[in-house]
């Protein structure tokens, strides 16, 4: 939606993309997709295959943990990045998807007997579960101001957690076991196994891409530039009449409502969740995948929830002398995150429209 | 739900909230202050507590003491309690400026975004828990008994003991000498015109950087008190003590008006005697929860939390 | 698939505002009726407005009314209560007593978009645009309180999308022209000059599809120069048919422009006219404009 | 039983592979987990050690203890196919969600610690578990609570993690008319002040506390009640059986609290593994570090006797009757121990700091 | 020579909005600096008080070379700003705002002497001693802004359209005020758009287009010049 003009005119590998005619971008985002759907064989590549996949952990299960956290990412790059609202209880969200999946599925629900759903079934019912959510948790809290939203919603989360530890209905720690996974079979084996994250990690990229199409389509319309306008000055846009009351609330079902896919799916890969999952460090963890990744452009988001997945699943087996990186990876990880932020500070890939103040807000550097 | 449980023990309960509320208040004006002046989210404020918690005990261990220690006389107490302050408050200042030069001020300098100051909070908050974490094996460390708590008076069946009033006590003056220092003195004026228009305060002579760094300072030193108060009121600290502490101090200081010091104090209280409540009336695992539905009640009837927000800049 | 907004011939027209230098007098009868037409249709009414914040009245029992297609003048001294009135029309601030009637109906406690989507779009006396959006942008923002796009059609970019999107720009493109900014369409508006956002947040109004514009001292920090452009820009604004309130303390711009003033002093209605009644009213002179120098 | 076999080719044919560890080595879970793996590592480091080569290798699977995590590391673990049987899940929460992984490759496991009663009816053929389930442990804790104690007034709390409230639970059920109230607790780090709780159990007037939870809480309740002036008993399940209680809660405290656990002291067993413990690791044998040694040294005679596949050894599991430190072992059809073999004692902290053998409580 | 800028600077990120300006304030004067909208007014006075930092050239003052000092340190040497957006402190009331004008000053007695003065400057001020400043209307935060800039006794007063958004009736106060002060002693830099007024009540003035002084002289000649006249004085 950025005029294409200054988008243009903007150098790097961005400058060059935009500038090229519209197949050669058309092809280049295609190579980038098949790229990405290869990724799990990327051991195999020789000399740097081995350098990126991670040792610890079962390559395709942290390709899938990537997805899954880029989904978030994008979904919390919506109602932060997009609308400007604070949101720290992202997890909530995911807690619905996820617990609304194991509710209707799992035999350990109580309402298997009645339900007994198969994971397709189950994922539409959830996802309306998490956009209810997203409007029940909005519609009194937004006309909270930022800060103010932020621990609200961080308040929401916990009491997600709370409810979910501390009530015999979502079984706390006991947790939903044998969700079942998503469907399909192959030569007689089902798709969707146990022991093989491959087919979860595709699954998981195409939700994402389906998620990136509808995202930029909303991004590049109306409804992202309302979404803008209230981030940058809230009563100006709604003198300019933004419903800013409405458009918030969207962006929260929105973000609601891709956060839930990103629990539907981690549910039935897992086919186990408990309340021991949805903590808070773990939305904070996303929202600093957000920000450091480029809050505002969805390619920082990916790259951000990449990141807080990828560093520290990277970082198991990993030694340093005698010394296992491994006990140390969350401090190396929380160092990584101060490094990457002094050093770039819109993020490591930041929006366009930001990309063309970074450079000119950092030579005015004022005297302190 | 169970109301004998908060009727039988209504007069205990409130005290030890109190107790409690009073610690939350003196970790939540580090918030405050910090966020009345840079509108930021000082995350790694609860390890700048945690700091303090290990600070003193590392102070108290060169006396010899540990949680396996029998509790001192009289004198000794009082010297051991000076030098606990005295060490909690030297390292949880120290530390609120480091995080300050090393985290925050690269940032300023650079013209970042908000968000941009809040990740880095994030990634400091991070980096300390988890070296903390690895250094101590994730374990618990002990408190020594530096204070036995005896009782003081008895009210009905309600007693209260040397350690409470001395942890309520000290939440109010130092929240009144803060206030004092913030509102009446002429440092204190320049932080709020920092706080208001960071421009103007510098064409008005105020030193920015100076009062950014008090700032931080200020907080690091309530910080540092209320961890020695918590040590002694819970008896063990962890790696992640700060952390949960964090979350009750923050509603807290949003609770109360985030940006005013009377509002921390207030709302400090008001969570700690609350919860309480909440654990007497629908059981202890409910206490955070009920904290969160009394704040979200709170601002949908005030929007700025209970007292508003003093420090931080009104809208023009 | 109905057209977007129904529109009146008038209204269409403004859509195709033309550039400065073609603008020509639309001929229409409502789009420019004589000065000190005083049978004009009423518009907007302020009704015995009174507006409080706690002992301070801004407003005190304050009524005028403003007819269709003129331009009228909001003048008084400092804090007088321009802003605030203002304010109680654009629905930021509620009166603390008495009416507010924009074609008839009450706009009292009606929420801020509505009432710029019922046609009362205005400016900020300090600038308030979108900082990190383009000038096209802002104005697009503008153009969207008529639009219809869902967030469903925008998802699947269903044929309204493309519809509103493309006239939407458009207008918007065109409107930049008008107030003679469009060369700066693809900057961020935080890098206008002041000058320039003033006009960028007249063309934000002006895509809102007002019919009646409110300016809060649009000429603030305007040479004499520029101000005199700006006198141009609002007689050709209004020429399209728009009302015009204008707040401004430079009396040559305020004399040059409006067909008729109200004066505002201590919240309170203390003249009423054509720019030349209000000049020679005593109670005027004493209050606001003292020696007229600078009216001169 | 195979014994001893110094056959040179027999042995060399029976090296080369790997015992795995699967738990929380980080994390805030890290410590009981670090238990579990220290005492593995020792039964194999010995084992190697007698042999003269590094003939199994100990290969350490960090899951966090998380749930979300285990899948992934799970996989991984899988990969390795020189892997013949596995020491954990520790936790029931994440044998859920791994031990299907495991099933599905078919390698052995035997879990020190993971004490849902649920996990062996989900048909694994893998899965073992060398302790009792959490519905011998809580009658166990109750008859000792009626009959040693003798409490009359029992305040009963837990912290809601799968195996606290399921230990609470029985506890309570068994007492009956003996529990004047109950209260819950949040999990693990987080929660810190419990003056809540402690003021009700005062003013409930109960002789004995049982929590239900691990020794992290416990400890700081432990300390909480005492300076609040609570003269009754702290009574607990295997979770508090950690000189870590006593380390939190300072020893004057902690003397008298009482922790069952289904497994027999090691000094009973009259080996050497405590010492051995403290002399390789420098710390004190925690919470089901002794088990782990005896389900390392179980998977450790299954590999002597040549069952060098997964396949094998799980067999070999169904037939094995082993002596070891803690207990001995011998394996029910879905993989819990033999009944005959269960065995609850009550240990009590002493001076020492750590909890020190009391009496085996008779369950019937 | 009081003020001397020489050959400065200033880039606003790729922005170039000073292009080398150089520029004299005696002792005891009064400058006026005007041009057109973006020419960079604003600027040079940002550079002056300090708040933007100058790419090249240096700015002395009373002798000193002040380019790189703070700017909350520059206050203390005697340079005072209305800034452009007059800068309130929305929070404090009108006396407090009129207090940290004198933050850097002790004497109470005078501090007090100076509030009454601008009680007398602006009534209005005095009848809203209590009032928040935020809620001032924006004339009333005008006058708040120059009464606290008067506030530190400068030696140097810069002040940035003071007439903006100000009633005519006090457009004549405030210029009379400007006169007043600089017979007291204080030496006025003043950006104005009323070149009108601006010109013929100050010494020398200069002209700003784009970045680049284009034009100096005397008040009376600027007045008098065509070509001035016509950009900036408008058609009379
Ligand atoms: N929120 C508020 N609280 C208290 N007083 C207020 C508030 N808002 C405005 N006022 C007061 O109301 C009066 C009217 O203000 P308003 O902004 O309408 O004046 P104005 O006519 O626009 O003046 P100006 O020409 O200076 O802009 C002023 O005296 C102002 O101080
Ligand atoms: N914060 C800023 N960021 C980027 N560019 C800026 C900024 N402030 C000013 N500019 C640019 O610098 C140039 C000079 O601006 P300046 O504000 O000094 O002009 P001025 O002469 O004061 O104009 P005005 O009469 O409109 O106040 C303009 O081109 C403007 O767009
Ligand atoms: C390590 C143990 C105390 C674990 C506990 N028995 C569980 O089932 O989760
Ligand atoms: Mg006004
Ligand atoms: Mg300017």
């Amino acid at each position: 939606m950025s005029e294409k003009a200054s988008f243009r005119s903007s150098g790097g590998v961005r400058g060059w993309f935009g500038r090229q005619p519209w197949y050669i971008r058309g092809v280049v985002v295609l190579l980038a997709a098949v790229a990405a759907y290869l990724l799990p064989y990327v051991g195999d590549v020789p000399l740097i295959g081995p350098q990126i996949v991670t040792e610890g952990i079962d390559w395709p299960s942290a390709l899938f943990n990537m997805s899954y956290y880029v989904l978030l990412a994008l979904g919390l790059n919506v109602v932060v990045g997009y609308a400007g609202l604070l949101d720290l209880g992202y997890v909530g969200f995911f807690a619905v998807g996820a617990y609304g999946t194991a509710l209707l599925t799992s035999p350990d629900s109580i309402l298997y007997e009645d339900t007994g759903w198969k994971w397709l079934m189950a994922v539409p019912a959830a996802l309306v579960l998490t956009m209810i959510a997203g409007v029940i948790l909005g519609w009194p809290t937004l006309r909270l101001r930022g800060d103010y939203l932020a621990i609200v919603t961080l308040g929401f989360a916990e009491i997600i957690r709370i409810v979910a530890t501390s009530t015999t209905t979502l079984r706390g720690d006991r947790g939903f076991a044998s969700i079942p996974h998503p469907p399909g079979s192959w030569g007689g084996e089902p798709i969707f196994g146990v022991t093989d994250a491959i087919p979860y990690f595709w699954l998981g990229l195409t939700v994402i891409i389906l998620v990136i199409l509808g995202v930029r389509n909303l991004d590049r319309s109306r409804v992202g530039r309302s979404w803008l306008a209230i981030r940058e000055d809230e009563e100006a846009a709604e003198v300019m009449g933004v419903r800013t009351f409405k458009y918030k609330l969207w962006a929260f079902a929105i973000g609601a409502f891709i956060g839930g896919l990103g629990g539907v799916l981690f549910a039935g890969e897992q086919s186990f969740i408990n309340s021991q999952t949805f903590v808070l460090q773990f939305s904070i963890l996303v929202l600093a995948g957000v920000v450091m990744g480029g809050s505002g452009n969805m390619a920082g988001a990916i790259l951000g929830g990449v990141l807080i997945s990828y560093i520290p699943d990277r970082l198991r087996g990993l030694s340093f002398g005698d010394t296992d990186l491994y006990e140390y990876r969350f401090a190396i990880f929380g160092a990584a995150i101060i490094l990457i932020m002094v050093l770039r500070p819109q993020g490591l890939i930041p929006s366009r429209r930001r990309a063309m103040e970074l450079k000119d807000r950092e030579k005015e550097v004022a005297p302190q | 739900m169970d109301f004998s449980g908060l009727i039988d023990n209504f007069g205990p309960l409130t005290v030890t909230g109190l107790a409690q509320g009073a610690i939350i208040a003196l970790f939540a004006l580090g918030y405050t202050l910090v966020y009345g002046v840079l509108r930021l989210i000082n995350f790694a404020h609860s390890e700048v507590f945690l700091l303090g918690t290990y600070a003193c005990l590392f102070a108290w261990g060169l006396f010899g003491l540990d949680q396996n220690s029998a509790a001192p006389a009289v004198g000794p107490m009082l010297l051991y309690m000076l030098v606990g302050l005295i060490a909690a408050i030297i390292v949880s200042g120290a530390a609120a400026l480091t995080v300050e030069f090393v985290a925050y001020r690269p940032l300023r300098r650079r013209n970042a975004p908000p968000l941009a100051f809040l990740i880095t909070a994030i990634g400091a908050s991070l980096f300390i828990s988890e070296v903390v974490g690895v250094a101590t094996h994730r374990n618990q460390t002990g408190v020594p008994p530096i204070i036995q708590a005896r009782p003081v008076f008895t009210i009905g069946d309600t007693t209260v003991t040397n350690l409470q009033i001395l942890i309520i006590l000290l939440a109010l003056v130092m929240m009144f000498a803060l206030d004092r220092f913030i509102n009446g003195s002429r440092l204190g004026r320049g932080v709020r015109a920092v706080a208001q228009n960071p421009d103007s305060a510098a064409l008005m002579g105020v030193n920015k950087s100076r009062v950014i760094a008090l700032v931080f300072l200020l907080g690091g030193l309530m910080a540092g008190i209320a961890a020695v108060m918590y040590d002694l009121k819970i008896g063990v600290t962890r790696y992640d003590a700060g952390f949960l502490l964090g979350i009750d101090a923050f509603t807290a200081a949003v609770l109360g008006g985030i940006g005013n010091l009377r509002g921390a104090l207030l709302g400090g209280l008001l969570l700690g005697v609350l919860q309480n409540y909440a654990a007497g009336v629908f059981g202890s695992q409910w206490l955070h929860a009920a904290s969160f539905v009394l704040l979200v009640v709170i601002l949908l009837f005030r929007p700025t939390g209970l007292l508003g927000e003093s420090l931080g800049r009104a809208r023009a | 698939m109905t057209e977007p907004h129904q529109e009146t011939p008038e209204e269409w027209d403004r859509e195709n505002a033309r550039p400065v230098d073609e603008a020509a007098p639309t001929g229409k009868p409502a789009s420019a009726p004589a000065r000190n037409d005083v049978r004009g249709d009423v518009l907007l009414e302020v009704d015995h407005v009174t507006l409080r914040f706690g002992g301070v009245v801004a407003l005190n029992d304050v009524s005028f009314s403003l007819r269709k297609g003129e331009i009228f003048g909001l003048i008084g001294p400092n804090g007088a209560g321009k802003t605030t009135c203002f304010n109680a029309m654009t629905g930021v601030y509620r009166p603390t007593e008495g009416a507010i009637r924009f074609q008839g109906e009450s706009i009292v406690g009606k929420k801020k978009h509505q009432i710029t989507r019922g046609g009362i779009a205005r400016t900020f006396q300090n600038v308030r645009l979108f900082p990190e959006m383009t000038a096209l942008e802002n104005v697009m923002v503008g153009a969207d309180a008529h639009h219809k796009t869902s967030v469903i059609s925008a998802l699947f970019r269903l044929p309204r999308f493309w519809r509103e999107e493309k006239s939407g720009r458009q207008r918007s493109l065109e409107l930049l022209r008008f107030v003679g900014i469009a060369h700066r369409a693809g900057d961020v508006s935080r890098n206008l000059s002041y000058g320039e956002q003033r006009r960028l947040e007249i063309a934000r109004a002006l895509a809102t599809n007002p019919t009646l514009l409110c300016l809060d001292e649009p000429a603030a920090g305007f040479n004499p120069a520029e101000k005199e452009d700006l006198l141009q820009l609002i007689r050709r604004i209004r020429d399209t048919g728009v009302t015009v309130l204008l707040i401004e303390h430079d009396m040559r711009l305020v004399m040059g422009v409006t067909d008729r003033i109200v004066v505002l002093e201590f919240g309170k209605k203390i003249a009423e006219g054509t720019p030349a009644e209000v000049r020679d009213n005593p109670a005027v002179i004493a209050a606001y404009l003292g020696v007229p120098t600078d009216a001169a | 039983n195979s014994g001893s076999s110094s056959d040179d080719t027999a042995s060399e044919g029976n090296c080369g592979y790997k015992l795995a560890f699967f738990g929380a080595l980080t994390g805030s879970a890290a410590n009981l987990g670090v238990n579990i793996e220290q005492g593995f590592e020792l039964a194999i480091d010995q084992y190697n050690k007698a042999k003269g080569s590094t003939c199994i290798e100990v290969a350490k699977f960090d899951s966090q203890g998380e749930a979300s995590v285990a899948p992934g590391v799970a996989r991984s673990l899988v990969a390795d196919k020189k892997i013949l049987g596995i020491v954990g899940p520790p936790f029931s929460g994440e044998s859920e969600a791994a031990d299907p992984i495991f099933e599905s490759a078919g390698i052995p496991t035997i879990t020190p610690s993971a004490t849902r009663v649920s996990l062996s009816s989900k048909g694994w053929k893998v899965f073992h578990r060398a302790v009792a389930n959490d519905d011998a442990q809580g009658p166990a804790a109750a008859a000792y609570i009626k009959d040693n104690l003798k409490a009359t007034k029992v305040f009963v709390a837990d912290d809601q993690s799968a195996y606290g409230a399921g230990l609470a639970e029985v506890v309570k059920s068994k007492l009956g008319s003996l529990v004047v109230s109950t209260d819950k607790t949040e999990g693990d780090g987080k929660q810190a002040d419990f003056s809540a709780l402690v003021q009700k159990v005062q003013s409930s007037g109960a002789t004995a506390l049982f929590y239900g939870g691990y020794y992290t809480n416990a400890g700081i309740i432990r300390k909480q009640l005492t300076a609040a002036g609570w003269k009754g008993t702290l009574l607990g399940g295997d979770g508090m059986k950690d000189p870590g209680l006593s380390k939190a809660s300072g020893v004057q405290a902690a003397v008298g609290t009482v922790v069952t656990c289904p497994c027999s002291p090691p000094e009973a067993a009259g080996g050497t593994f405590v010492n051995d413990y403290k002399a390789k690791w420098n710390q004190d044998a925690g919470t089901y570090s002794d088990v782990a040694y005896d389900a390392a040294n179980v998977f450790l005679q299954g590999i002597d006797a040549g069952n060098n596949t997964t396949a094998k050894l799980n067999d070999y599991l169904k037939t094995v009757n082993y002596k070891g430190i803690a207990n001995t072992y011998k394996f029910t059809e879905t993989g819990e121990l033999d009944p005959n073999f269960i065995k609850v004692w009550a240990f009590k902290f002493d001076s020492s700091g750590d909890a020190k053998a009391d009496v085996e409580i008779k369950t019937s | 020579m009081l003020l001397e800028i020489d050959n400065v600077t200033l880039a606003y990120g790729r922005i170039q909005a000073l292009h080398g300006i150089s520029l004299t304030v005696g002792q005891g004067e009064v400058v006026a600096l005007i041009g057109a909208n973006g020419a960079g007014k604003s600027t040079t006075m940002r550079a002056i008080s300090g708040l933007r930092p100058v790419s090249q050239g240096t700015i002395r003052f009373d002798g000193d070379d002040i380019t790189k000092m703070r700017a909350d340190l520059r206050v203390v040497r005697g340079v005072s700003q209305s800034p452009e957006g007059r800068g309130i402190f929305p929070g404090m009331t009108v006396r407090e705002n009129l207090e940290m004008g004198a933050y850097t000053r002790k004497v109470r007695a005078e501090i007090d002497e100076d509030l009454q003065r601008a009680f007398t400057l602006f009534p209005r001020l005095k009848e809203r001693e209590k009032q928040a400043g935020g809620t001032l209307s924006g004339g009333e935060q005008q006058m708040l802004a120059v009464g606290r800039a008067l506030m530190s006794r400068p030696k140097l007063l810069l002040l940035d359209e003071p007439s903006m958004g100000l009633a005519p009736m006090l457009i004549q106060q405030i210029f009379d005020i400007i006169v007043e002060i600089n017979q007291q002693g204080t030496t006025v830099l003043l950006v104005e758009q009323n070149a009108q007024q601006a010109l013929s009540r100050a010494h020398r003035a200069y002209v700003l287009e784009t970045g680049r002084i284009v034009k100096e002289g005397t008040g009376a000649e600027l007045l008098n010049d065509p070509a001035v006249k016509d950009a900036y004085l408008g058609v009379a």
